[in-house]
């Protein structure tokens, strides 16, 4: 039987502005038989989203198709008419974009533009693709599926969205469909609920795909066969359990190892305890006017307390719109605050920069999320390093120039850099320039908001190893903020974890897996992807069995004293958790939970 | 804007160099035209190219290219200045706007909202026949004309700039504003208020062009393009180049500066 | 006396003399033809244009006022008073006039000529708030009564033998007693007003019951086209069938491509006048030396192309029968002008000189003067200002400064205006009591050979004293598609001294019908 | 949701009326800075000191500035401008048939270059960097580069004076016929047209490449949308906000900015008008007009606010 997909010696060439023609994609053959799953896994820049696209016959302009074939449920990709392609797309292969916010059109209907790939094709009239549609809501455990398609793009969550397009994409019973990185704008606890849909989807179908990742994990749950591209040529290919487990090309090596979590830790972090460098107490940050409680309209940190030692790694996770970067904000004296104390040395600190002292602004370093918007595009960097080191420091001439070569050799950079603009320089070591940027104050706390989000997984292994050796040479203190729980375990000795602008739980990292957690801490821990095999079914079915069954909610609107997690938690107790706000709990392992901590998860480990 | 000019990168090169022929033409073109541009001899007016006139003569029979190289002086020079000033004053409140109180920036918006309902050659009249038409006059203008758009722009831009996280980052080290005006927001503003630039001064050669055909430019003898194409046009009766050629050289120099930035802009 | 309303066109350019060959000539001046629309586009317009004859001011409204109105008067082509409304205007003693009127002369709306109606329309000139352009003229008529009701008495505050010229002047049009609303004209013209928009057009019927000679036109629709090329566009295109204030740079155009200019030595200049009284006037050597600067003959080559006459810094032009012919033509002698302007002192100044659009070629002849300045190193720097508020802003009032001024029926009139040490508009502020003198002589002779001398003098005077330069005397040109016949050059003003609807005709192959 | 709406569209009207009374009072503040007055025009040369003085008194000249300014300001608050300084007509009369004439140009101008410049823009952004592309762009390039008096006099000399085919006037006096209509609108209205065209098509086209490399267009063409339906459903909704502004910013122009068109083709428009009682000094006449042309442009940009405001897509509104 021939495969449903071929590609054979597929070239694609193209050109930036009026420069040269420089190949994009070389000598890329693979298939995929029918119902099965490949993933396309490379980095950016690797071209995985040019040859998926290729797939459904569309080249991105200033580039084309050089050579090869590419033939999809019979036909030939590469020499159809306009027509004809457009007859395919839609039809015979779907797309499912990465980023379906974007993706989707904010000016329509969900439900206009879900029916609209069945419609253009004269499929069926659109009333039976209506109820087709919201059959397919159903099945993809969208809320509401008898009117969520009147809703505008605007009004829905990323997760929402992202099954939103997968059911647009099934609407007319493809044979193929191809992913791109469908998940990867999600937060974890998202992600791994609209993994389990799209896996189940599949299977029923009977659908070919084609998944295109970054995220071995997720590779590893979703597909059959993989290919590993680089630079635009295949590096390795084989199946799935063949690649993740017994790599053969030293890229997929390296990328393998990027992903393996792996601890950082030192002995550092089990000598005694040191003396709180920053201590954050009750912080409350919002936005609006005061209510009477004093407290402003819109909370976005709710009362967050936590402290980081001298020479201590506090990690901060929440999903986003958690508040984790307002927070990040706030301490950095960038977003004034509504109450709460903070303390750096032991000394409080005041809500605005202007009114720090500039000991304390140069004790605290704010390395920022986007390493292309951190540093000024028009300067080359060694001028930008100079600048701080002179505004802290007043060194000036040689001096400087000699402290802003130390401190490039400090992020493991050359000092040649220094009269490069940032838009030289890849994102890596941009990110490492940030760095130096911060540490060219010589803080005693450098707060990292997000800062390996946006690298790939290689370059954000190097950027942690590189933040571990600084606490260690230096004895600096990090917040590190982020989103991925591997990398906070990796390099952090406490964690605290927000949800909703609370800190529900903070503790140290070593037990997060082990022992009692916030709900909400189980619930991030457990939807992290394991690279096992069938670790996706587990999951779920494990969550199926375990969940309590559901309580009903005080159909009241949410009091803001009572639990923020309430309408996701599966282990809520009725009658407590609607009615009576959330007690600070401690337990053995030294965390303190803000939860009641229900009979299930609490038993005999309190304290 | 010098400093502005030090920070150009590959972006803006062309409208620049553009720019930068013309007004060297503006100072050295009148070097080059033997014949004296107010020089009235007894030659016949609007008489074809010659020998003698290589471009012919024009209405009062003094020698067209003598003429055209003036009035190509007049018009780069005077639409640069008054470019250069709608462009600082209106970066300067742009910025302002965005780096100060709110009031500051509901007052300037409002203002700048009034000004541009006003049609642009009403307010020349109107000023023009307070001030009278000197050349400073002229260019105050012009300058205050264009002042709102070229605000509305730098305002825009500073707005995205000030959201960066190199601006926060320098905010929270403590610097002072004008530093963070001068260092972090300006010299990032460059190059798209180069093209704005560029765009200003085409439409104040439009607007000065326009202005002498309504009688209002720089004094005779002296002459900018437009006037030099009001003083001619019933040359345009016998093809005189006196009328036509001024016509080809605004074109060809508010036509190149365009395509120069429309190129430039087009990389981005 | 008879109005002679078809004049003998030779007899008209005896006097002047000096019209272009060919240039007149008339395609067929076969027996004229009753009919037809014209029309014509003059050269200024606004929505200051009016119905009012004391306010009239610009060309638009003169034309307007000799289509509707008459006056007591009417000037023929060489600026003789021709009786009109008036059977006659007598006087012994050039101080009291008695004014016959004609009989049976209806205004538009029906009603009868009367002395009331003339009383009225000459009195209301002196009242301030009408605004009237002969203010100061009217205020020389101590009273105005009607003796009869065909008989009007003007007694005047000094003898002047030229007053029946000042008759002639259209603003002194003679209206129906009591009009204030001048929305629409009724006069006793030849042309009754249909439709009239300030700034925008003038429709005029032919008016049946008209007591001279019946018009040929049917109607005449005036519309101004400011903007030179656009007015000649809008004749050559065949849009209108006459403009006003052809440019002399278009006339070779015009005529290769068949249509007609008429050339008409009017008595109007554009002088270049030096306040005596201020910093650099009260140099003579200044004054004389600016004179001597002044390339007449450029000016006429270079800004009139020829269509102008050479000024010997008087005002009386050429074609006058009083012109003083004896008077040396001061020649263009820039060694002599640099030797006076040396002695002046001022060689190192700047001089400042103001030009505007508002006085005709005023901007090219002061680039012309200041560019022969600038060959004997004195600097003066052009002060071009727009025309609106110029008359009050500048004129007169700036120490160099270009005035335009408009032929007067007689040279009475213009030296009285323009020099007499008494009057507002002496531009220069040459007072000579010697002058004023000769005036009041002129004013009362009853000889004209006595009458001549006296203006010889007088002219004599004005060019060696007085601060004014008359380069040029311009020609004006009228331009007619060659359907249109019967035009004629005037010396009362362009389009036949304004009064061109009651003489022209349409021939047959150009008619539209209106 | 809907007061939200209103409080917004009731925010940009105050926003617009603030700046009108900054343009009312700035225009009064200049036409009274300005030197000499309206007995200026009416007495011309004949102006002596005691014809000025009773002149001036007749207009209410001599009052003091903010008398006259309040005068004026109560009489437009109740829908009174004034007379017209130069000929006692009531400047409504005066404005009204001009406002006419330049209304009639300004809609057969727009009525034209609205539906082609969209057209144009939109072709030319959905074929970017095409030959079709290029030859627009440096077609509306030179359009707008040239100064419009050139356009429309060597349009005048061309098709009137040369080819007769057209009247060098555009005289609304003597239009009896469609057929008159057409030939004396047609080179105004195609001058006009040309000139705002080329700012309409450039803006067009720039909102249209925007919206084009938008995410969810390459995602229709992926679902097999075809090109009629991509435009017409998915695109031009989204452009609509930038473009409906730039249409209101050359349709605002067309009112007072076509001063050169009206000279040239001796059109009795509001502009001219404008220009007329500038130089004249005719204060009410200048006030109404500029009134007229501020109240245009404040209509326009508002209207295409609004028209933004409503296009945004629900949940997106701030």
């Amino acid at each position: 039987m021939a495969a449903t997909i071929q590609v054979e010696n597929l070239e694609i060439v193209g050109r930036r502005g009026k420069g040269e023609e420089l190949p994009i994609v070389r000598n890329v053959s693979f298939s995929v038989q029918r119902g099965e799953m490949l993933a396309l896994i490379g980095e950016s820049g690797s071209g995985k989203t040019t040859v998926a696209l290729s797939l459904l016959g569309h080249i991105r302009s200033g580039c084309r198709i050089a050579g090869g074939t590419i033939r999809v449920a019979g036909y030939d990709v590469t020499a159809l008419t306009p027509h004809e392609r457009r007859s395919m797309r839609g039809r015979v292969i779907s797309y499912v974009a990465q980023n379906a916010g974007s993706a989707f059109n904010p000016a329509l209907s969900i439900m206009r533009q879900v029916v609209e790939p069945a419609l253009v094709h004269r499929i069926l009239p659109r009333r039976e693709l209506e109820a087709r549609a919201v059959s397919l809501f159903r099945v993809l455990a969208l809320p509401e599926p008898e009117t969520i398609g009147e809703r505008y793009p605007g009004e829905l969550s990323g997760g929402q969205l992202q099954r939103l397009m997968a059911a647009m994409a099934l609407m007319t019973d493809p044979e193929v469909v191809i992913f791109d990185e469908p998940t990867t704008a999600l937060d974890v606890t998202t992600q791994i609920e609209v993994l389990a849909v799209f896996k189940e989807v599949f299977a029923e179908r009977g659908i070919t795909g084609v998944y295109v990742t970054h995220d071995l994990s997720v590779v590893s749950q979703i597909a059959d066969h993989a290919v590993v591209l680089k630079d635009g040529a295949i590096r390795e290919t084989g199946t799935v359990s063949k690649i993740l487990f017994q790599p053969e090309d030293p890229y997929s090596q390296a990328l393998l190892a990027a992903a393996e979590p792996r601890s950082r830790q030192t002995d550092l972090a089990k000598r005694p305890a040191q003396p709180a460098l920053l201590d954050v107490r009750k912080l409350v940050v919002g936005y609006g006017q005061a209510t009477s409680a004093g407290l402003p309209e819109k909370v976005i940190v709710n009362h967050v307390s936590f402290s980081v030692p001298k020479g201590g790694m506090l990690g901060v996770i929440g999903e986003s719109g958690c508040g984790k970067s307002t927070l990040a904000r706030a301490i950095s004296g960038l977003q004034p605050w509504a109450a709460g104390e903070l303390f750096l040395n032991g000394a409080s600190l005041a809500g605005s920069v202007r009114e720090r002292t500039p000991e304390q602004r140069r004790h605290l370093q704010l390395v920022a999320q986007n390493a292309d918007s951190v540093l000024n595009p028009s300067k080359p960097i060694g001028k930008t390093l100079e600048r701080v080191v002179r505004f802290y420091s007043g060194l000036k001439g040689e001096a400087a120039t000699r402290r802003v070569n130390e401190l490039l050799d400090m992020v493991r950079l050359s000092p040649a850099l220094a009269s490069r603009l940032p838009s030289e320089l890849s994102g890596g070591q941009k990110q490492r320039i940030n760095f130096a940027r911060a540490l060219a104050a010589d803080p005693q706390i450098v707060l990292c908001d997000e800062i390996t989000a946006a690298l790939d997984t290689v370059v954000a292994a190097a950027i942690l190893d590189l933040m571990k050796e600084l606490q260690r040479d230096l004895g600096l203190s990090f917040i590190f903020i982020t989103h991925d729980l591997h990398a906070l375990q990796s390099i952090c000795d406490r964690v605290a974890v927000l949800y909703a602008g609370q800190a529900v739980e903070v503790g140290p990292a070593s037990t997060l897996g082990k022992g009692v957690h916030h709900p909400y801490t189980r619930l991030l821990h457990d939807s992290v992807p394991l690279m096992e095999p069938g670790w996706l079914e587990a999951t779920q079915r494990r969550r199926l069995a375990e969940a309590t069954p559901v309580t009903t909610l005080n159909p009241l609107s949410p009091d803001p004293e009572l639990c923020c997690f309430l309408a996701r938690c599966s282990d809520r107790v009725g009658g407590l958790c609607d009615r009576v706000p959330p007690p600070v709990l401690s337990v053995s392992q030294g965390s303190s939970v803000l939860c009641h901590l229900p009979a299930s998860i609490r038993p005999e480990f309190l304290s | 804007m010098i400093v502005m000019f030090g920070k150009l990168r590959s972006k803006h090169d062309r409208a620049v160099l553009l720019i930068a022929f013309w007004i060297l033409l503006a100072l050295l073109g009148p070097l080059c035209s033997s014949h004296d541009p107010g020089a009235i001899g007894m030659q016949p007016v609007f008489s074809g190219p010659s020998m003698a006139h290589l471009l012919g003569t024009d209405y009062l029979g003094r020698d067209t290219l003598a003429r055209l190289l003036n009035g190509i002086r007049h018009t780069v020079l005077l639409c640069f200045a008054s470019t250069l000033f709608s462009c600082s004053v209106g970066t300067f409140l742009g910025i302002a706007a965005v780096t100060s109180r709110v009031w500051v920036e509901a007052v300037t918006g409002r203002l700048a909202d009034g000004f541009l309902s006003i049609p642009s050659l009403l307010f020349a009249l109107l000023v023009i026949a307070v001030f009278g038409t000197s050349t400073g006059a002229l260019i105050m203008t012009m300058g205050i004309i264009y002042t709102p758009g070229a605000y509305r722009t730098s305002r825009a831009l500073a707005q995205r700039i000030a959201r960066l996280d190199f601006v926060t980052v320098a905010r929270a080290r403590g610097e002072s504003t004008p530093y963070i005006i001068l260092q972090e927001i300006l010299p990032n503003m460059a190059g798209p208020m180069i093209a704005d630039v560029g765009l200003r001064f085409i439409y104040s050669v439009l607007l000065l062009s326009n202005l002498s055909f309504l009688g209002i430019g720089v004094q005779p003898p002296e002459v900018d393009l437009g006037s030099m194409v009001r003083e001619n046009m019933l040359g345009m009766a016998y093809g005189s180049p006196a009328m036509i050629v001024p016509v080809i050289v605004i074109a060809v120099l508010t036509v190149g500066i365009n395509l120069a930035l429309d190129s430039s802009s087009g990389k981005r | 006396m008879q109005v002679a309303s078809v004049l003998d066109r030779r007899s008209v350019l005896k006097g002047a003399g000096l019209l272009v060959a060919g240039m007149t000539t008339q395609p067929g001046m076969s027996a004229p033809i009753f009919g037809g629309h014209l029309k014509v586009a003059g050269a200024v317009g606004s929505t200051s244009e009016t119905l009012d004859p004391a306010r009239q001011s610009m060309a638009t409204d003169y034309i307007r006022g000799h289509l509707f109105y008459d006056g007591l008067i009417s000037l023929d082509d060489r600026l003789n008073p021709r009786p009109a409304l008036a059977e006659a205007v007598e006087s012994d003693d050039f101080l009291t006039w008695h004014i016959p009127l004609r009989r049976n002369v209806r205004f538009h709306d029906g009603t009868v000529l009367t002395a009331d109606d003339v009383v009225f329309s000459l009195l209301r000139h002196q009242k301030p708030e009408v605004g009237s352009q002969q203010y100061a003229l009217a205020r020389t008529m101590q009273s105005v009564r009607a003796i009869s009701p065909l008989l009007v008495e003007v007694v005047l505050d000094a003898p002047n033998s030229d007053f029946p010229a000042i008759l002639g002047i259209s603003n002194f049009a003679i209206l129906k007693a009591g009009t204030t609303d001048f929305r629409t004209a009724n006069g006793t013209g030849p042309f009754r007003c249909e439709a009239f928009t300030p700034g925008i057009r003038t429709v005029a019927l032919r008016n049946p019951e008209f007591w001279g000679q019946k018009p040929y036109l049917n109607s005449v629709e005036l519309i101004a086209i400011p903007d030179e090329m656009a007015r000649h566009n809008a004749l050559m295109s065949g849009d209108v069938d006459l403009i006003a204030t052809a440019n002399p740079r278009l006339v070779p155009m015009l005529k290769k491509n068949g249509f007609g200019v008429v050339e008409s030595p009017v008595g109007t200049y554009t002088d270049l006048s030096i306040r005596l009284d201020q910093r650099y006037g009260r140099s003579a050597d200044f004054v004389e030396g600016i004179k001597f600067l002044l390339n007449r003959e450029q000016i006429r080559q270079s800004v009139f192309l020829g269509f102008s006459r050479i000024g010997n810094d008087q005002p009386i032009p050429p074609e006058s029968p009083y012109f003083n012919h004896q008077l040396p033509q001061r020649p263009y002698d820039p060694d002599r002008a640099r030797f006076l302007l040396k002695r002046s002192g001022l060689l190192d100044e700047t001089i400042p000189m103001v030009c505007s659009p508002a006085a005709l070629a005023s901007v090219d002849i002061a680039v012309v003067l200041q560019y022969a300045a600038s060959r004997i190193g004195q600097k003066m720097a052009v002060q071009r200002v727009p025309a609106d508020g110029y008359w009050t802003q500048y004129w007169m009032k700036a120490p160099l400064g270009f005035g335009n001024i408009n032929p007067r029926p007689a040279p009475s009139l213009t030296f009285e205006v323009g020099f007499a040490s008494a009057s507002p508009w002496n531009e220069s502020r040459w007072r000579n009591p010697h002058f004023d003198g000769l005036l009041r002589d002129a004013k009362s002779t009853r000889d004209d050979t006595r009458k001549r001398q006296l203006y010889w003098d007088m002219q004599a005077l004005v060019s060696s004293g007085a601060g004014v330069c008359i380069p040029n005397f311009t020609n004006s040109l009228d331009a007619y598609a060659p359907h249109v016949c019967g035009l004629r050059p005037s010396q009362a003003g362009q389009l036949m001294g304004y009064d061109f609807a009651r003489s022209v005709w349409l021939n047959e192959t150009g008619g539209r019908t209106g | 949701m809907n007061s939200q709406l209103s409080v917004l569209i009731g925010r940009r009207f105050l926003a617009a009326c603030t700046s009108l009374a900054f343009v009312i009072v700035t225009v009064f503040a200049i036409t009274n800075i300005l030197p000499g007055d309206a007995t200026d025009a009416l007495l011309g040369q004949g102006a002596t000191p005691e014809a000025i003085t009773a002149m001036r008194h007749n207009l209410g000249l001599d009052q003091p500035v903010f008398v006259r300014f309040w005068v004026w300001l109560w009489g437009v608050l109740h829908g009174e401008f004034g007379h017209s300084l130069l000929n006692g007509l009531s400047v409504a009369d005066v404005i009204g048939p001009r406002l006419h004439n330049s209304l009639l140009l300004a809609g057969a101008s727009a009525a034209i270059s609205v539906p082609v410049s969209l057209f144009l823009g939109i072709t030319s952004a959905i074929w970017k960097d095409t030959v079709y592309d290029r030859v627009i762009s440096i077609m509306t390039l030179g359009m707008v580069s040239v100064p419009e008096f050139v356009i429309a006099t060597t349009a005048v000399y061309v098709f009137a004076v040369r080819l007769h085919l057209l009247p060098a006037l555009a005289d609304v006096g003597s239009v009896h016929s469609l057929r008159q209509f057409l030939a004396a609108f047609f080179m105004p209205v195609a001058s006009l047209a040309l000139v705002t065209l080329a700012q309409m098509v450039r803006m067009t086209r720039a909102a249209m490449v925007d919206t084009l490399s938008a995410p969810y267009i390459e995602m229709a063409l992926l679902k097999g949308v075809g090109p009629a339906r991509l435009i017409l459903v998915h695109a031009i909704p989204n452009a609509i906000g930038p473009i409906i502004n730039a249409v209101a910013l050359s349709l605002s122009s067309l009112l007072g900015g076509v001063v050169v068109i009206e000279v040239v083709f001796t059109y009795p428009g509001i502009a001219g008008l404008m220009v007329d009682a500038v130089s004249s000094r005719d204060v009410p006449t200048v006030q109404a007009c500029a009134l007229v042309f501020c109240v245009t442009y404040l209509l326009l940009t508002t209207f295409a606010d609004i028209v933004t405001i409503l296009s945004l897509p629900r949940g997106r509104k701030a």
